[in-house]
């Protein structure tokens, strides 16, 4: 066959002419005086006997790391190994096993339930692979860290992320009936109501509006904010703003509907004006000469933002704009999510400021649907043209799973009352608000 | 000491919901500004933005087609 | 309901595991002595008044920035804070306004008369961003700053276009009328000539080779060259040359129609031979070979070049060659656009440096499309078969758009008279033109 | 026209405001005391005579380059200048020439032969540009060596081809006939079979472990594995693994035949139970809770395999699936292909440990294919159900091309029997076998 | 020295082979068993696994449907 | 001095369009005696490169099958 004999004609004469040719020059090629040595020295192997061999092999496995609870195992850091510290036996054994059941049940709720999936079980998976002990993953070397570095220690992926959202957005709703903007402020309650609440339980005013912003329900605004403000949390936020997220459907329907009566929740409203399509172009450039204008600290956030939405509605980059919505945010999401996920590691998550968290985060999305859903009650009030107040609950953001949920229970009291498109005004707007109540924050600390 | 600390939280609170608030309700008034000066001179007739996606796009555009023709030819069989 | 019950068992056994394990482990896990402190140090904060309050805000609005014209704000630069200085009044006031307009003008230029979309786009979005006062978004730890270090400043971006746009050409054209490769060499004229116009007006030697390169009328082979020779000054090139390359349907049809006359725009040219496949295959790695050869300077560019192509040519890499020529270069054309964008901010573009390179390119476009189409006419008068002597202005490359311009300006001449394969074999050439004319002035200056 | 009018209107007012503005403001700018000077210092540019400066031109060509045979080129180091050296005459001059013709014997291969023209076609490439003389592509700023930097030096890119490999591989016939996991073990006999070998002709004990991975049939797991035990031979590694792959065809078919009977091949296997949906999705999970708790070295590759499987098989994460087995799955092949190709530099590839390592991976990948075929056969003795030792083969991993090549064997001894599904479960169990023993490996040297 | 590295190199043989084939036989023990429960609890039936799948992939869907309904036609014409 | 370095500028001027016309136009050669060898040695038959792209592509074959077929069926319609 042709190819053995090309291929035996070439290892020999590989063979002879390197044998020969290096004979002289590898000596020279071998020695770099005075520079770092390229051959990594190589500790020297001790002989063993077979069973001190599998006695060491016995050191290396998990059940003995899990179960030797005087390991002085050391914490993992994206930082690098200056930053690790040595585990408590706590951290590393059981700790690891109860975070890995956290993975498990996020895993039910993403598959069984599909709560947020696209977010839940990259998150979970890096939660499970923090948690491996010797490996070191989450570490500066290890798969996750390394993606912890390149993109959420700079805060570049929740960027792209806002990015791919903006050119995913439309907000022909919010400017066909433009006043429900204003409910997506008043759902910026749970974001300044929860950091008083957080402060009230001992946080510092810093790490409290760090926390508080998970109010925001906005996963990259989170992330953002976190880092600038407090990022030994940021792990902690984080999993409590995208948990929160995908528990919308969980946490929403009740506030709902303590805080409306079953007319309220009926109310048919009107179909909004015809958005010419201008306006959609100029919108995003708007909405970003506005944040120059008024709160720069939000410019990163909302500069992404507009981009991607900018560049959708444009219409003369329609490659950019699919690229953006689907290979590049893909990529950016599969990533962050391990990346967050390795900050569920059980020497950084179970520690007592994270109970504090998840309360007051739950605390902020619950003050933020109220005070969304009362602000629409107002509104009604005033309001020629009649508003459903379950609209205010979408203000929170989390987009879109909040405007599905007020749809849903919209068409729970009345079926075939579909709320979906006036709820997108507050959804999105609500997007801006948190954007907006961010960059204040950010002021404040500056 | 404590009093204070939520003090200032409030206080956060009061200048973040202002601003929000602000930020939010200017822009209210200059989407309708903009929609008020866009429906005066730009009426009814598509804006000058080039349909240049659909030279990107003829895959879809394809696809569309195919299902188009494929609806037509469902329906005229039944 | 499940969910429910699932999240409080969970958030009970969390509380009271971590709360008791955690007690005797956490004060051990606080410290970390003798190490870089974990906790970052947060500022302490000082209680303010509501006005107080209020008014350290304004500081931060953009309107304050803009106004206030001795606030001393710093540039951004990607390289870090070391490399920063204070802004003049200009810098951190107007001139953000003025630059914020030209991404305006560039917009409306891609979007209304569809002028290079895909890379005005991102550039004048990204000069808007970099423009934003106190947001930092072209800083070493913006946005901007980091794709700029990503991908700019190590010339790896261009490299990688140059890949998906070898992927996306087709030598077939050249290959079957393979003299009209000289009309590529003569159009880089433009890069000569106007190096010599430049160091006319008062630039150095190596300043004004990176400057003439816009001459070229290729993006990528100008940040490469930028990068290398005069990094100070790669914006405004790159601007420029992109600029140029989406007003080339403006700058290169009256200097075509001046140096042609109707007779000679209406030559109508004859169908080149047949292709065969193989000859397609191997030309990438011939191209390779010369310019090991004569000129491995040039073999990043090249290389990157042929890569692209001989993968599409092989026709057995399919799936790379799609990503080449779509996902990935997509998302680095996005990323290359924000960067070089980043470079309009008012304290690097508004220098009397960009005017000169401005009016240089404009030559440099200029003379080359009128040495390409002065060499067609000269071939014209000395071949067996007809040269329409407008192909000539294809040379300057500016793949496709510049054979486009050729072939309606042809058939304007004579209805149905379609240039557009006969400009390719020039616009091709002129692409391995410009990377050997780089080549050539990178070896000058090694 | 109106786009003139706009430019030349613009022009002018840049012109005026920028010179008048800037009169002032441009010497305080220019100047920045105590910093890194911001203008790169530029080499003062002497006079040369026409004859002197064709001359030095002379000196910058590649054919200058490879015929000087004392030019004293360095090599070029991704880690940077400190470990360049001065290559000897054969590097810089025959060696190249001779890797250039073995790069164009790849390609044969991989177009002509379509042996796995994904991975030889970037490898190949990039072993052209790694090979040019002067332009330093494989150094730390040049695209090779930026790319290697990226993801081979941290283990990255291996670590994303395992999660889109995970996202592609199904685990079906596995899970329906699991007792055919064990021969993916026994093929494994290659790996520690090729490390006796190793270590006789003279290798170190840790650098015949990195060599004797080659027998796992498996690139990521190699390159991972030889960065960590012995970077320094990382390239050659990758090859022969790549190689090898590609050449399965080749090397496997004369080994099946001769340990096996013409009845034996001819052995018709049964249909395998149907596998329930739950399996598919936990089976991921549970291997990496073994992966946990026997062998956590082997989790980054285990961990990375199954979050790609897990994603797929969960079925409500498609985007990030598809996205892990398309876009992501290219972009990282074409640069992984491209950087492990740097390793064909002369310098590096040509020397005499190469040979060793070209040979032991031949012996490994035989090793691996005859254990895989003897433990099959005597499985066949003691089970009721038939085995056709053919399967054996496919333990060896490089999915999917051994198990293509079982089939085709299978096929040509008797019409018609397709025993592709049953060499499946061999072949994906081979990949998790590769994993462990490379764990095992690590392990030791820990 | 020469042979004492080539019996390191076996011991490593016997610790590695020993390894791979101890974990590969508790993945067969661990798949028998899984398939064991889930037979018994899980019988036939489909799980509770959402097809959201078909959300994300309505494109194929829809190109699925059209390669059903030309199939028909096709057969429906000759 | 200034006239000296336009001189320069000039040398690079020769030097640059030189090295550009003498690679372009030996790439000319190569491409005719390119064509000349493969015209000689490989008339006509398609080469051995393997449409193995196919298998990469199924996807847009069926796209196009489908649009053959829907076209067809529109052509026997009218
Ligand atoms: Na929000
Ligand atoms: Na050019
Ligand atoms: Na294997």
């Amino acid at each position: 066959m042709k190819v053995k004999q090309i291929f035996i004609a070439l290892a020999l004469v590989f063979f002879a002419t390197t044998m020969s040719l290096q004979a002289g020059g590898s000596e020279q090629g071998a020695t770099v005086p005075d520079a770092p040595t390229q051959k990594s020295v190589q500790k020297p192997y001790e002989s063993k006997t077979m069973s001190e061999l599998t006695a060491s092999f016995w050191q290396t496995t998990g059940i003995n790391a899990i179960f030797d609870l005087n390991d002085g195992e050391k914490t993992s850091e994206p930082k690098g190994v200056a930053y690790e510290r040595e585990m408590n036996w706590f951290e590393s054994s059981l700790g690891r096993i109860m975070m890995i059941i956290i993975a498990f049940i996020l895993f039910y709720l993403a598959i069984a339930k599909n709560f947020e999936p696209l977010l839940l079980i990259p998150i979970a998976f890096g939660g499970i692979l923090a948690n491996i002990p010797l490996a070191g993953i989450g570490g500066e070397h290890g798969m996750l860290g390394i993606i912890y570095n390149m993109g959420i220690a700079n805060e570049f992926f929740p960027l792209l992320i806002f990015m791919g959202v903006g050119a995913m957005t439309d907000f022909g709703p919010l400017l066909s009936n433009p006043k429900t903007a204003i409910l997506g402020g008043a759902a910026q309650f749970g974001i300044f109501g929860s950091l008083v609440g957080a402060v009230a339980i001992g946080f510092s005013l810093q790490d409290a509006s760090a926390i508080s912003i998970i109010g925001g329900a906005d996963g990259p605004t989170s992330i953002f904010i976190a880092n600038r403000l407090a990022p030994d949390m940021l792990g902690a936020i984080a999993v409590a703003a995208y948990s929160y997220m995908a528990l919308v459907p969980v946490i929403q329907p009740p506030i709902m509907k303590l805080l409306t009566t079953v007319e309220e929740r009926q109310i048919v409203m009107r179909k909004g004006r015809k958005v010419h399509r201008l306006e959609k172009l100029l919108f995003p450039i708007l909405v970003l000469m506005l944040t120059i204008m008024i709160l720069p600290e939000s410019a990163p956030l909302i500069g992404a933002f507009t981009f991607g939405n900018f560049a959708k509605e444009s219409g003369v980059v329609d490659r950019l704009s699919d690229t953006m919505q689907n290979s590049l945010i893909n990529i950016v999401t599969i990533f962050l999510g391990l990346a967050v996920g390795s900050k569920l590691a059980a020497d950084k998550f179970l520690v007592v400021e994270t109970m504090g968290i998840m309360i007051i985060g739950l605390i902020a999305f619950s003050a933020g649907t109220a005070m969304g859903v009362i602000m629409a009650k107002i509104m009604n009030k005033f309001s020629k043209e009649p508003i459903n107040p379950l609209i205010g609950a979408a203000g929170v953001s989390a987009v879109p799973m909040s405007a599905r949920v007020v749809s849903k229970v919209g068409s729970d009291a009345k079926p075939g009352n579909i709320l979906l498109m006036h709820a997108m005004g507050p959804n999105v707007s609500g997007v801006i608000g948190s954007a907006v109540a961010a960059g204040v924050l950010l002021s404040i600390f500056k | 000491m404590e009093v204070n600390i939520i003090g200032e939280a409030l206080k956060f609170m009061l200048l973040g919901m202002g601003v929000v608030f602000i930020f939010l309700y200017i822009m209210v008034l200059v989407i309708k500004a903009q929609a008020y000066i866009i429906e005066k001179y730009f009426p009814d007739k598509v804006p000058a933005i080039p349909t240049s996606s659909i030279k990107d796009n003829d895959e879809k555009t394809r696809v569309a087609a195919v299902i188009a023709a494929v609806t037509e030819f469902r329906k005229n069989k039944s």
